[in-house]
């Protein structure tokens, strides 16, 4: 889970990171009276959870309230890399001499945390990684210990930072690992974290990603997870604990188990579809979580057709079947063609089960895919 | 022969009591596991199915000599059961949880590195060698014993792809679910060497998916160290950055840099290992092989 | 640091270990009051900060005014082991069915924390632990990760504990363990921890002994240090920073260097005298510590000679005769007599500085001891 | 010959800058100490008495190669400054600093127990190799070049014994001071071990005090395991239970049971080893050995 900028920033904030003044608006005038009361200049920010806002026109700095507005009316509604700004932050400009990063995330080769900092800060952090691997310099924590004071300072001043930075920026990263284990999260970073011309250390930006794993000892967090969620259908789906990722193909995919749904977006790409979605139900099929996967993907504009896999494992194909026929029972029409293929244990009683009337049974995985990319070019034609 | 587990294998499940825990321990007993204990505080002195339970592993592990836990504890305690786990040294602690908590993961991971246990897992279906004992969820009946090893970070992929080698007579020697999480007790390279070593694997097929470099790895070490050949797949080709597929585990990062499959199908493609581009190919290359 | 059982059990309190009512008293009244507000019958226990108050008469059961009167009358005010009681708490008496024991403490040799649990409560756990060390189950943390919940239960199971008690007293244990280390605790214990009739777990007692080397970070409780320190001479030693211990001899001790100083303790016993004090007044010899050292041992009534034993290593031993010196300048006559001994670096020139009309000069650490034995007998006869 | 240090030990110094770390790095300098590096935070490209310093341990020891770290870090930083010297890798690592949060120190030597470093005190004065290298704040002038190693949890009764002995003409090969705390690196068997394999120590002195076992558990290792003579002291027969006489580690506890001097003196007379009533009978009976 991505927090928005803003959402960030308000906990680095309120953890004693100094970053600048800064207001949420959603309207050109909210925007314009942020502006005033923080003074000008100040940046305008979109809040869409994409990296390279600022190349793509998503971040203006602005010196008076004509620029404010020109900026606001540019940036609210804009399409961002897909996403629709209905969000900017406000925030007071930095009169800045240097940009510096510090990070942390999780090595998962070595399992542990690993600390980022580098004086190369303000660009994309991934270039300079493969660019130069030496102008990042990485610490692990033990997770046993958590980060030792010495170890933030060891990223500081082996990051090459000035003498004068290296103490609050060591600092800075304490406080970020405070925050990272405290609130369980995956990422989190300060890119630029900025050093003003009055030699003092600021978080021009913040990222932070939260392990959703870990929401359940995250209360405040959680909160923050249905602001945090851009897409509509991907808050609908959380909302009924389903495992959902929104792409943008005309195949609705729906199956059991990630590893075995990733391949079947695989195999509707290899015969010339184009995945709309990744759905995975899990175990079992109870009509109740079927007939959610199916309402999902029939909202989905995109999608023209959705194949439904399955492999009955401990759950068997009959109870599978079973399941998905009470499922389409809640549906007056289905709005799309839906193709199932059900595979394992009892599978040809399953396949036998199905209500083959409203649905496409299918024989084999690759059976099923072909026959649903297939649906889906005939409906859009 | 096998791997990891045998029919001497003497299994304790750790939230026994839990609807998957007990569902599952039926599972492992009409498998012919031999299912010796379980553990669930405040529930010692009961049974399930025969099984006796014990407040502690502790107390379970003095009583009945057990060397293998199958952990069932919703992720908020899974953690602490891993650690009690691995604090009465067993020789394998298989975690088949789902959600526990990354970092919850790294600090067992680092305790884990300090002993002499094996751990698969967290998040996978467990591990089979059919006809002796199963230790999991997985269904045990689309199994067959044979000579090909199986390695995979996912389950009904897994499922799907023994049940393609079972369709063409060619049965399994162990086979493996490693889990789809971050932050894993045994990875490739680990279960490899192991099949490596195992006279009865004449072949192996290995399952991964996007996340990660552990693909990458095992491609150095089959290229480096392995005799018995291996068939490879890679979940996920069509998968944006950024985002999590159903997997904890399964998330391509760096904006695209790291654990991409084009990326492993490459690194297996240079270890020579030939890499099918659906389940059933997968099946018919280890077929070839048998 | 030893704190008192109601600030220790007010600690416990806080965090959520369940207590008896207690209030604080140090008058007959007040304890009345405190009886009436809390209901008959009640305990009334001293405030000292010594073991088997109980056995020594400073723990009393009544049941109503007449009684609650009587006995803090012989409470309040008698001495309990040398300490004099000017405090007592009034506490809801406990229906109890059961003595537990569970308690935290310092495995030097291991280096690590301990956990101990019995079933064997109420008693004096040291017997137990002799008598019967399976009756007490340990189980050591790890100090990287802390006390696992399964290690406090294990504890409890392990200790016998019945299955519906042992859940609640595994709690116990882990917020014992949270108030160990957050707090900074050498020993924490509950003995006993009370099984009520109506089976839940309440601390009856409570131990809380803090690292006074660890009091730089724990605020509050450096803030008890005062109202916990029994003796007032320990109070004024702790005042200046002075490391001091009152014992109950005829000669005063000061000296330099821990390990010197008790060795000197040893020599004086050794040569038939008794050693009043421990002082170490650590390295050098500033006046303005030797004048605070003196003035401690001069304030005890029960030391009637002092010996002073300086060893001068970096520092010189003339520095030392300087300091001492300029120390005794301070006073208009010296209340007791006190021998001086300076060995080590410049030891000879140390010796020959010092103001032998005032002082009684040693050569060797031998000859002091017996010159402040000796002096103390003729002082007293 | 000697134990732990020589004069090819290169000596890095912790919290050299403060007055206490200033003051006795001029102390070992004078001594003959090879003092290559320091290290505080925000002072890196300074000097003291030309011994450059650096920001982190980790920028000393690369530039200079020093190999032992003497660490004088007040209490509150010093848990910190040893885990830093302990992730550098050094030989040695000497903790001078007095009042370490026993928590804290529980925590570095959990740490310390997976390295290959040596760690001594901490709230301890040192050790020296007289006429070869001193670390920490011994005098050293009140040494003498000998066959004589000593070993204490004391600072200024090791200097009171090693006055004693050098004025009966006897010398020391190396002196520890391994520190009056509860929790410390190195205990008496460690260092027992060492006399015992360095020929040219031919007697050790162990001055032993209150609190704990380990004098206990030293006298079992004299009893099995040395050859080399051994003479004890033992401080503290007239401390009570329950006070701590200074050093935060010499404490009867028990209400009596453990750490008290008796049975520390009868532990030692159990394997053999003659125990000194005063210091200077302590140098007697080590000048006997000699």
């Amino acid at each position: 889970m991505k927090l928005h900028e803003y959402q960030a920033k308000g906990l680095f904030a309120e953890a004693g990171i100094p970053t600048p003044t800064f207001k949420l608006a959603s309207t050109v005038d909210e925007v314009v009276a942020a502006a005033e009361e923080i003074g000008y200049p100040v940046a305008i920010k979109a809040q869409v959870q994409v990296g390279g806002r600022g190349k793509a026109g998503g971040i203006k700095l602005v010196d008076d309230e004509a620029e404010a507005r020109e900026a606001a009316e540019s940036i609210l509604g804009m399409d961002l890399k897909g996403y629709a700004v209905d969000r900017v932050i406000v925030e007071g400009a930095v009169d800045f001499v240097d940009e510096l990063y510090v990070g942390i995330t999780m090595d998962r080769e070595a399992g542990r945390p690993v600390i980022m900092a580098s004086t190369e800060g303000g660009v994309d952090i991934e270039a300079v990684a493969e660019r130069d691997p030496d102008a990042i310099t990485r610490v692990h924590v033990d997770p046993a210990f958590g980060l030792h004071p010495y170890q933030a300072r060891r990223a500081a001043y082996g990051a090459g930072m000035d003498a004068d930075i290296a103490g609050d920026a060591a600092k800075v990263i304490q406080t970020l690992w405070t925050l990272y284990s405290n609130r369980d999260a995956s990422e989190i970073e300060i890119n630029p974290l900025m050093v003003t011309s009055d030699r003092e250390v600021i978080a021009a930006d913040a990222v932070m990603n939260i392990d959703e794993d870990a929401l359940f000892r995250q209360a405040e967090l959680a909160e923050m997870e249905d602001e945090a969620t851009g897409d509509t259908l991907e808050r609908q789906a959380s909302g009924v604990g389903l495992d959902y990722v929104r792409l943008s193909g005309n195949v609705g995919i729906i199956g059991n188990g990630a590893g075995l749904v990733m391949t079947t977006l695989d195999l509707v790409d290899h015969y010339g579809g184009s995945p709309a979605n990744f759905l995975d139900i899990g175990g079992g099929a109870r009509a109740e979580t079927v007939k959610n996967a199916l309402e999902l993907v029939f909202a989905d504009e995109n999608a023209d057709a959705v194949v439904f896999n399955i492999f009955g494992g401990i759950t068997r194909g009959d109870e599978v079947a079973q399941g998905i026929n009470e499922a389409i029972a809640a549906f007056d029409e289905l709005p799309k063609p839906v193709v199932v293929r059900i595979a394992g244990t009892k599978a040809e009683e399953g396949r036998e089960l199905l209500n083959a009337e409203r649905l496409i049974v299918a024989d084999t995985l690759e059976d099923a895919v072909q026959k649903a990319v297939n649906a889906a070019q005939e409906v859009a034609a | 022969m096998s791997i990891l587990v045998d029919d001497d294998t003497r299994v304790l499940v750790q939230g026994i009591t839990g609807s998957e825990g007990r569902f599952h321990t039926g599972g492992m007993l009409e498998y012919g596991t031999n299912v010796v204990a379980g553990a669930v505080p405040g529930r010692g002195g009961t049974e399930v199915d025969g099984v006796p339970v014990f407040d502690t592993v502790d107390a379970a592990v003095a009583e009945t000599d057990a060397n293998a836990s199958v952990v069932f504890v919703p992720p908020a305690f899974a953690g602490d059961a891993l650690f009690e786990a691995l604090d009465s040294e067993l020789d394998l602690v298989v975690a088949i949880t789902e959600g526990i908590p990354t970092q919850d993961m790294s600090r067992v991971y680092r305790r884990l590195r300090e002993t002499e246990t094996t751990m698969i897992g967290p998040n996978c279906p467990g591990l089979i060698t059919p006809g002796s004992a199963k230790l999991g969820i997985l269904p045990g009946n689309i199994f067959a014993e044979g000579s090909v090893g199986l390695v995979s970070r996912s389950g009904t992929l897994t499922y799907q792809v023994v049940d393609n080698l079972t369709a063409r007579g060619v049965g399994q020697s162990t086979a493996v679910g490693i889990g789809g999480d971050p932050i894993i007790g045994s990875n490739f390279i680990d279960l490899l060497r192991a099949f490596e070593a195992d006279p009865a694997t004449e072949a192996v097929v290995m399952c991964g998916e996007i996340g990660g470099e552990a693909e990458e790895r095992a491609a150095r070490f089959i290229d480096e160290e392995m005799d018995t050949p291996v068939v490879g797949f890679i979940a996920g080709r069509t998968a944006p950055p950024g985002k999590r597929m159903g997997h904890a585990g399964a998330i391509v990062s760096g904006g695209g840099a790291t654990g991409t499959a084009q990326s492993k199908i490459d690194a297996l493609g240079a270890a020579g290992v030939p890499v099918g581009k659906t389940p059933d190919e997968v099946a018919e290359l280890a077929a070839d092989l048998v």
